[in-house]
């Protein structure tokens, strides 16, 4: 089989390219279809019969809280693919993706612990998706500071993808023990998360949001990836070329 | 002279008598893990209570961090003397499959520390409070439990080769990935000392066993690799 | 033929495009000693061929077959003595070559021995590594060089740290390899008096300049 | 070339900024005993129970043994890089008081440790259940607390400096020093959920670490210089 | 009267007597050889006059006083160079030298370039010391020992990993403490070149000494 094709997409400076074209395209649809759900999550939307106005913050809460979990596969297969395939641009994608996905969780758990205080009357409890978020977030931390310790670039690009990968393996097991662990114990679970049943104008906007992070975080990731190959690629003759 | 080539095999032997050798020959090494064990163990309650009822309570998890940390500092050591003075770079060049001597560096890691600390966690228990009965149950969830431990530190130590004062970064790497093993093992240990039965978390565990004798090897000689370059 | 033919090696370092394009053949019998100025390479190069350290490319040839650096069936026939020669400072000289070798091949006592004595390391064969000054080691780690018996030996800088006497039991020990049909790459700014029928020469250190 | 001769004064700083310097060259070894010990402290409600009521009984358990073991593994690099490098035969040999370069890597250490964990205590402390009302208390204890600990920490990491395997055995050395102020740091926390005054053991901690800052940089000193031999 | 005198050095490693009985003196101007086979016990030597080693006996003489090999005065007027040369890998080279000689007087930044310019090192005086080839740290440490302006230099094998430039390098830096009036200790294989005035030699045999 011939593979040029792939090798030719993976080179830094097409991928570049296509980069700055493509992030004007997720950019904008993000920025409106967010605008679009503020408006419809904090004005439109009633106020829940329960939480009062209180529940709005769960428009920033939980689209975070599933692009945190999202941003972690995308990075791991990234890391994969790097790997296995030995491109460069792939282990350039996965560095961007760490530091998103790492503010994503610290977002959710932050949206969530101030959520907490006038919910439960306390920041924080052991609830098993609060506790494996946590466990999200410092896998995030390790695997940056697993990066940032290794000075060879290469060497901390295949690292940090083994990382990655162990991780990835992980991750559906601590959920798993972690759900198992508070079942048993049986803590008193305020968090009512799932709720059976939403109603439409509360629940729309909610979706759009999660759209409109997810391509912020394909615009933003595009961004990144164009400063990381820029970083990594700056004694090559295209960036000249590029920056002229 | 006639060359005959080693195999696979007896490198693996070679390497697990080596480290049991080593180990050997400073005793004190040995004691160590155990001494550190004990400490945690025995601190906690100074911090806490000395009532026996109530300690009984928090036994299970006391055993078990102390065990997943007693276990994990002395993972570091684990790689970084094989390779500052070069042994793991002979390693790589020796010809051998390096996943055969990652996974017996592993297994000596484990007989000089998950399985002491093991043998050792009765001796606590009974200073905590849990009933003689629940020993046997102890004893075998943490036999599981720290093979896996083992593994996980293994991986994690070979990522962390190349990093200076990785000592810190080691730990932040491992313990996450190791809260399976604890959420499991904990759990056993409080169904031993109620006196239930406790198969449904030993089976957990030695199914995270099985899954960590299959990966971490193939994980850690991926990263020790990359570690020496 | 040559049994070791390299072509078309490019190496980074950092930022730098340290080896561009280097190749060379070495034929059996025939020692090739790298030379060049400080940084200008040749670690990096030893490294490289013995599959430590990953090439941007590389073509290498050993007996007449392409091989990856990192094939176990080449690492079998080669060694690589870098700067810190993996002797533990706990065990004894003997034990320490005992257990290397033995990674390698099957040893007997006697193999350990006679290797402790074409080093004339006989005496603190059995002291620990960790009492021993820094020649002494270095004479350890030529005795496990030696009775490894492999085909292809990567030596850089060999004969730091050594006397007199020990800077000729380099030069000897390179000698019989070769005329065993061994071969030798040396990094090493010393002499090391070979006749001109085996030995060759590599300079690094023109391309390595900054791109 | 006029030769002006370092005073010992500006020695010491200059250590203080190279170490400090050092640590800014890699920041996420800033963040990483702050990791650490998070994760230490979530260990616990995972190996115990999830509820915030029992937790708060162990809470000064956990925070304390969780900065004491943050503060040690990040000491074991304090000396074992100098060791190696050669830094530490120079600190010998400079003609500077090797005291004074000691007291100065300590405190370098506590300002990139304990003083860190100090302030992250409290944030942990929310997660297992503590009052606001009991942070000031358990911050100003830990602060007094993190110093002696690192104190004691290089006294041990010194002499630890030509034994194989410093790493658990510098824990052992240290944790039996270290007991003292982990009881009474503990019982300062108590106190301070539970509403009461604290000063006694304030004064104690207050009285270890005016102890621990006259004697071990002397100590420390003195191990260096035995472990280098 | 020569500038440091010894008398009476008996020094144990382990349970052998290494060292027994040694004496001698080293004018100032004056270079003393260390020569001796390997394990012969130069580092030792060397380890011992800097006060890094605890000998049996010393009767050790500087300028005309008696003084422990660890008194502070006689260190702030030594240079120990050793096999580890105290080079942080996360510090730029230049960074290293005005920590290293910082401890002992004040630089300033002109004085750090001109001791890198010194010994050839300008190129990567701004990259961390990681990033180099182990000749060209040691052409740092090199930089850092002939900036401290030290009397007493203790140099144990300085010309390792040096190319015949850096060999040189060593010499030529010798021979300028000589000339103004210094003195120094050398544990070296190498020819140093010295003119006979000012060069004596010791050498230490694997019992005892030989002048
Ligand atoms: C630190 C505190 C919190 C954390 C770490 C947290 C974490 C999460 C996570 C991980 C999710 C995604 C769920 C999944 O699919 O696995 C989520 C969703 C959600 N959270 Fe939270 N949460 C926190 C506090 C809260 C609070 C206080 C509330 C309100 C009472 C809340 C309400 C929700 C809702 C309604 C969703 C979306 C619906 C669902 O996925 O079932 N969360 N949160
Ligand atoms: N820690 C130790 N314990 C016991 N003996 C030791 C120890 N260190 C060194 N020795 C012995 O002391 C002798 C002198 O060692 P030293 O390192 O001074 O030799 P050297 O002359 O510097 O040799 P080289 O040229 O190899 O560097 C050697 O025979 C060595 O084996
Ligand atoms: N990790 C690294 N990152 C960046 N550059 C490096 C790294 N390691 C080495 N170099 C550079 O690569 C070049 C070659 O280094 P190498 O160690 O191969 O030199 P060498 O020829 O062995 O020199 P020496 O004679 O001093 O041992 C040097 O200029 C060095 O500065
Ligand atoms: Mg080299
Ligand atoms: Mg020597």
């Amino acid at each position: 089989m011939n593979w040029t094709w792939f090798h030719r997409l993976g080179s830094p400076p097409h991928i570049y390219r296509i980069a700055g074209t493509l992030t004007p395209w997720f950019a904008w649809p993000a920025g409106l279809l967010i605008v679009a759900a503020l408006y419809g999550g904090l004005v439109l939307a009633p106020p829940d019969y329960q939480q009062g106005e209180g529940f709005r913050i769960l428009y920033v809460h939980a689209p975070s809280a599933w692009l945190a979990v999202m941003i972690y596969g995308v990075m791991a297969s990234a890391a994969a693919v790097g790997l296995i395939w030995r491109m460069k641009v792939a282990h350039a994608v996965a560095a961007s993706c760490a530091g998103v996905g790492a503010w994503f969780t610290a977002v959710s758990l932050v949206t969530g612990m101030l959520w907490g205080k006038p919910m439960w009357g306390t920041y924080w409890v052991w609830d098993p998706r609060l506790t494996a978020q946590l466990i999200l977030f410092i896998l995030y931390l390790g695997y940056m500071g697993l990066r940032a310790g290794i000075d060879d670039l290469g060497r901390a690009d295949r690292a940090s993808a083994v990382l990655a990968i162990v991780g990835v393996v992980n991750i559906p097991i601590i959920r798993y023990s972690v759900e198992w662990w508070n079942s048993i114990h049986q803590a008193p679970s305020v968090m009512k998360m799932d709720r059976p049943s939403m109603p439409l104008d509360m629940l729309a906007p909610l979706l759009m949001m999660l759209l409109g992070f997810t391509l912020y975080f394909a615009a933003i990731l595009l961004v990144r990836l164009r400063a990381e190959i820029l970083r990594r690629e700056r004694t090559a003759s295209w960036i000249r070329e590029v920056l002229r | 002279m006639t060359v005959r080539r080693t195999t696979a095999f007896s490198a693996a032997g070679l390497v697990l008598t080596r480290d049991l050798r080593l180990a050997v020959r400073r005793p004190s090494q040995l004691i160590q893990p155990l001494a550190f064990f004990a400490v945690v163990a025995l601190l906690f309650p100074l911090g806490y209570t000395p009532e026996l009822g109530k300690l009984r309570a928090i036994a299970p998890g006391v055993l078990w961090v102390g065990a997943l940390l007693a276990s994990m500092l002395a993972l570091e050591s684990l790689f970084r003397e094989d390779a500052s003075d070069g042994t793991l770079e002979q390693f790589v060049v020796c010809g051998q499959p390096l996943v055969a001597l990652m996974a017996a560096k592993t297994l000596a890691h484990w007989l000089l520390t998950g399985l002491p600390l093991t043998l050792m966690a009765p001796v606590l228990g009974i200073a905590l409070g849990v009933p003689v009965e629940a020993m046997p149950g102890i004893l075998f969830s943490l036999l599981l439990g720290t093979v896996t431990l083992s593994l996980i530190g293994a991986v994690g130590a070979g990522l962390t080769l190349g990093v200076r004062r990785g000592g810190v970064l080691l730990s932040l790497l491992t313990l996450p990935l190791a809260v399976p093993v604890l959420v499991f093992g904990a759990r056993a240990t409080e169904l031993a000392i109620s006196g239930e039965s406790l198969m449904g978390p030993l089976y957990l565990l030695g199914a995270l066993a099985v899954l960590g004798i299959t990966l971490a090897p193939l994980a850690a000689a991926a990263a020790v690799r990359i570690g020496l370059e | 033929m040559s049994e070791l033919s390299v072509k078309n090696l490019h190496v980074f370092r950092g930022e730098r495009h340290l080896l561009r394009g280097l190749g060379f053949e070495v034929p059996a019998g025939c020692c090739l000693q790298v030379v060049g100025a400080n940084g200008a390479g040749k670690t990096t190069l030893l490294r490289v061929m013995s599959g430590l350290l990953e090439a941007e490319s590389l073509e290498l040839t050993w007996r007449g077959e392409r091989v990856e650096p990192r094939d176990p069936e080449y690492h079998a026939e080669l060694s690589y003595l870098g700067h810190d020669p993996a002797l533990k400072s706990d065990f004894t000289a003997a034990e320490n070559i005992a257990f290397n070798v033995g990674l390698r091949r099957r040893v007997a006592s006697q193999d350990v021995r006679s290797a402790l004595a074409r080093v004339s390391a006989e005496k603190f064969s059995d002291r620990p590594i960790r009492s021993l000054s820094a020649g002494q080691r270095r004479r350890v780690a030529l005795a496990a060089l030696w009775l490894s018996g492999t085909r292809l030996w990567m030596l850089d800088e060999p004969a730091t740290n050594l006397d007199a006497a020990g800077q000729a039991l380099v030069a000897s020990l390179i000698q019989e390899q070769l005329s065993g049909g061994g071969l030798v790459m040396a990094a090493t700014h010393q002499d090391l008096g070979l006749p001109a029928a085996q030995r060759a020469s590599l300079e690094i250190g023109v391309h390595g300049v900054r791109t």
